[in-house]
């Protein structure tokens, strides 16, 4: 069941540099929400920006959801500067998350950058049906912007750290550690971040045999199927699934059917 | 005060009040039906359908513009057959007054359209779409690119359709002309029911970062606020030199801009892409709608239509 | 890194940057003189000129609208003589690249202009307005009204006006077209060294507690962010036919969306009405420009003007 | 001297139901003013809205100003919500301001709703330039809203009030209460408030052979003379002078200049 939600903030704390969790109350959305789904924020009450902004649901449970963002335009500066006791203006769950087929062995997360947001839901969710905690890589620029580390050394997750600059974990990319992991037919990749490490972190299981759910990103009007702007071009053959939604068949895809090569993904 | 009467004809076809959604921004009605009941809508008007099911282009899609936003979606859609197996069920079941935005290769095309649509009981009126910006190659365009923009072919592509079927015709026109009333004008001519006002204008924006274009068409077409003076102007225009009514659109987010398009010379108007923003934008604007009568004593909203003060 | 060069030559007129005011929305120049330095910019544009002062149209003139603005001045402007007495000097001691743009009643009108401007050292270059949206009565206007929307019209005007000066022309167009491109190519034709695009779009915005539209002209030219989607669409589409420069501007706020202009195949470009809400806007894209400049390893900033990428 | 400022905000508290007062750091400002100037605020930092607002300085000294505002749309709902703290972009002082000729025997400042803001920065210039607390008329639609009293009763200035619906003061408009005062012609009328009783007060003033000076008010985009966006048709002859910029040549004029009984001021 899709909401549409004035919800009360309770926080909004910056988290990292230049990234913050913005914690409000909603319960319909919190009850009705699964590990991987987002919701369309309104950033402000104006008319600019006009579009919402999509953002994964992070944390969930009782009464209150939050999500974890990154400042990078408009839409998220004006997120930052929301205060406790405003109110928001939400739209969702919408899309459709991780699913957790039980018949793998491993189950590893790769998290890059923001892109971590709907990992610790996942971790929690892989642990209830499968009773093992999933190894879990985290990858980001330098050490100051892991974030949810604690999350998952909380939950007994094996975290793996791999940066860009060395400055905390592997130096490298979250595909090397990865690679280092040595997924095999019997793994389950889940993958969020930028479009270039999902695309790696897909050859990499298609090399060693192993399978991959990522969850992508589009540039969004509706966020709700719609509007058909945030297609993806898939591997499908069928004319009609060629181009499919990221709100609404996804965000979390199958990363085989996925043409990972295009051209100009929205962003890259 | 008495409850004002919110009902308006639109070249033939009865809306329990002036407002539908704009084509393309509303998928076919039961994407939304979540957050109200579309059939409290005057009418619902559907993604343009074509003949066969379209891919549409290749993404990135949509990027945002200050108070707008550019869209070059290609009209993927799930064609006529789909639509009617699919998709109609669920409009006839609520009820819903039908409004069928259909876009074809060919004048033929339309008409077999406007044919089946009609025989098949998939519409109540039809609005035909000769002004899709996104539907040509940028880069290899060249001239006035949309029927639309040539009144000679907005006349010959409304006949053929109009011989087609006796539903409702409207004819939805581009703001990217020199003067709005010779393509209108040329709709009226070619037996048109109504003349729908605007679609997108087109627009471009560069990711100067990546100095690529923010749209893999590299251009689009502009609605939301950021277009809604162009709009209410346009109707303006067409309205005056008019004997058919005019739906209007273009940027409408609040009562007050769709009460703008009635004064200008509007009998309906159809709520766009703030549906992407709000939801709920097009209920919100019937009850605005009837709230502004109320308070200004109107008894009868066709009152509104053209009534804007020059002195 | 070395400082990047910010010179172009547009049309015969050496600019230190490329960046100008659009003309109306500086003054005569000197009215910004508080705020910062004028001579820093590429050249002043000032107001369009006409041979009598003009007191311009009743007020209310100006309405705001989403990310933008109408405007229905009419040109009201000191006049000739009174721009030469007492307006020039300031440009000139501060050593100002001076663009004047001009406004006539007829193809001679111009002519004296330019000739006088040229004759009493008033301008190092001119833009012709043939596209202003405010001098005419909305009431009465029928069919398109503007010289800019009429190809045929645009060369003639650009040949008298050329014939009677040597300094660097341009034509300013009109975005109310079907095809930017046809205006630009009779720009050229008819000797224009330039053309600059675009003047506002024509718009309209009512006040629905009054019904009255909130220009006293009714109609009027809408500004702004929320119309430079629209003019990048144009100087990308007039830049690729034409083999003279284009001064591109609507709606530029900020260093990346000139940016965005030069990639779409401008030469220059002009700061609008920005500078109503930041006096030194055009200041800030030019310090913004040197700063993509060093940051992109840009040597030149010519190497941007149509340098966008479409793989 | 015009400036462009960075202000502090220092309060930004409610006065009255849907009035505030918004008190900035900006001593530029706050020195170079005088009475009935005005200067262009940024309500926002985003482009909606797009233009600033035009907002009388109403007190002033030190290193601090403030306006006195009355939240009627988008532009003063966003300066309501600014806190203490933030950041407001300036522009200002901006026009002329009342001027004081001396050959009156009475000064009479009229003022009507959100009018009243420039009105105790003149009645202290009055007390400083002629030496006596002018007298002053305060109109409002009800008592609730009749601001700025005790300004003026702290300065020893006799205080009328005057109300719509007769909630305090005398029951009616600004003008009859103007009339009841018996101006004459050795009264200097100055009046700030609605165009429609500014012409009143005008109309008043001539039938007594009083003078009056009215501040007006007008749409503006660049609230410094440039756009020629904000002209009240004058009653002078010369071609030339038909059009003025509120803006500049005002906002403050000797009201037998201005055409009152024009046909749609933008605010009336
Ligand atoms: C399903 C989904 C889930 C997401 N979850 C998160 C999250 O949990 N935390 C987080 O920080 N970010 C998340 N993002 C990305 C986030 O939506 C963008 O960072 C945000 O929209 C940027 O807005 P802005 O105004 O700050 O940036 P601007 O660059 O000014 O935005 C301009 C336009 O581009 C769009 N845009 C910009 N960047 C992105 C992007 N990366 N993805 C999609 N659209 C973009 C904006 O929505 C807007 O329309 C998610 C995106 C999607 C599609
Ligand atoms: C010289 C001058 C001094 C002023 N001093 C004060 C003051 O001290 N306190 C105060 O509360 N108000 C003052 N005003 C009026 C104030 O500028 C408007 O109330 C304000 O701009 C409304 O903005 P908004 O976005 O809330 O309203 P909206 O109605 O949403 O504004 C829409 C547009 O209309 C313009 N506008 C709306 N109302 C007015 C108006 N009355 N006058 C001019 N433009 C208007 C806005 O600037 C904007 O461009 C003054 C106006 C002028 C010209
Ligand atoms: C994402 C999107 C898709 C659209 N698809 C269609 C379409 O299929 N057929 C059509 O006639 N118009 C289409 N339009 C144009 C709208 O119907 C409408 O004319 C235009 O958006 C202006 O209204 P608005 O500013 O309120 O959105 C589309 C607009 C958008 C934003
Ligand atoms: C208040 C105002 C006055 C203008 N006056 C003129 C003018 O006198 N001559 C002219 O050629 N263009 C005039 N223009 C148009 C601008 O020069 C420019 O083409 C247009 O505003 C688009 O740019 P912008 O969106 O950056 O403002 C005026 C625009 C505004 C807003
Ligand atoms: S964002 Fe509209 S269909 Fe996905
Ligand atoms: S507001 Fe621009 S001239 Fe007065």
């Amino acid at each position: 069941m899709i909401h549409l939600l004035d919800c009360k903030v309770l926080s909004n704390d910056e988290v990292a540099p230049g990234h913050r969790r913005l914690v409000l109350d909603g319960k319909a959305i919190a009850e009705d929400t699964c590990a991987g789904q987002f919701c369309m924020l309104e950033s402000s009450p104006g008319l600019q920006p006009f579009l919402r902004r999509p953002m994964s649901i992070e944390r969930f449970g009782g009464d209150s959801f939050s999500v974890l963002y990154k400042i990078v335009g408009e839409g998220t500066r004006l997120l930052g500067r929301i205060q406790p006791g405003d109110t928001v203006n939400v739209q969702g769950p919408l899309g459709n998350g991780f699913s957790i087929p039980k018949e793998f062995k491993r189950y590893i997360l790769v998290g890059g950058g923001i892109g971590i947001a709907p990992l610790p839901g996942l971790a929690q969710a892989l642990i209830r049906e499968t009773g093992t905690p999933p190894e879990v890589i985290l990858a980001a620029r330098s050490r100051d912007i892991l974030l949810c580390q604690e999350d998952f050394t909380r939950m007994n997750c094996p975290v793996f750290l791999v940066t860009d600059d060395g400055s905390a974990g592997m130096h490298g990319f979250a595909s090397n550690a990865l690679e280092a992991r040595k997924p095999d037919k019997n793994t389950l990749v889940y993958t969020c971040g930028p479009m270039i490490m999902m695309g790696a972190v897909h050859r990499i299981c298609m090399e060693n045999g192993s399978r991959c759910q990522a969850s992508l990103e589009a540039n969004m009007a509706c966020g709700d199927g719609v509007c058909m702007g945030c297609v993806v071009e898939t591997t499908l053959q069928e004319e009609f699934r060629r181009m499919v939604r990221v709100c609404h068949e996804g965000p979390v895809f199958d990363s085989r059917d996925i043409r990972w090569n295009t051209g100009t993904p929205a962003h890259d | 005060m008495t409850e004002p009467s919110l009902h308006i004809n639109l070249g033939g076809l009865a809306m329990k009040n002036p407002v539908t959604v704009a084509s393309g921004t509303f998928g076919y009605g039961s994407e939304y039906g979540h957050y109200f009941d579309v059939s409290l809508l005057g009418a619902v008007t559907v993604k343009s359908l074509s003949l066969k099911p379209r891919p549409g282009n290749r993404p990135p899609r949509i990027s945002e513009t200050p108070a707008g936003m550019l869209n070059a979606i290609g009209l993927q859609n799930v064609g006529i057959d789909v639509y009617l197996k699919e998709k109609l069920p669920y409009l006839r079941e609520k009820n819903c007054t039908i409004i069928a935005n259909i876009y074809g290769y060919s004048p033929e095309e339309y008409a077999e359209l406007a044919q089946r649509l009609e025989k098949e009981g998939g519409a109540d009126a039809l609005e035909a779409n000769l002004s899709c910006p996104n539907v040509h190659d940028a880069k290899n365009t060249c001239g006035p690119a949309l029927v639309a923009q040539s009144p000679q072919r907005v006349k010959e592509y409304t006949e053929t359709i109009r011989a087609a079927t006796s539903l409702p015709l409207y004819i939805k026109l581009s703001p990217n002309v020199a003067d709005i009333r010779e393509p209108a004008l040329a709709a009226q001519e070619g037996g048109a029911d109504a003349v729908a006002l605007i679609n997108t204008l087109l627009g471009m924006n560069i990711d100067v970062e990546t100095r690529k274009p923010c749209l893999s068409n590299i251009v689009g077409g502009l609605s939301g606020p950021a277009i809604r003076p162009v709009a209410v102007k346009m109707v303006w225009d067409a309205a005056r030199v008019l004997n058919i009514p005019v739906l209007g659109m273009g940027g409408i987010y609040t009562a007050d801009d769709a009460i703008q398009f009635l004064l200008a010379g509007a009998t309906a108007v159809a709520v766009g892409c703030a549906s992407f923003r709000r939801p709920d934008a097009a209920l919100q604007v019937i009850r605005g709608m009837r709230d502004y009568c109320i308070r200004h004593g109107i008894e009868d909203i066709q009152k509104l239509t053209g009534a804007l003060r020059l002195q």
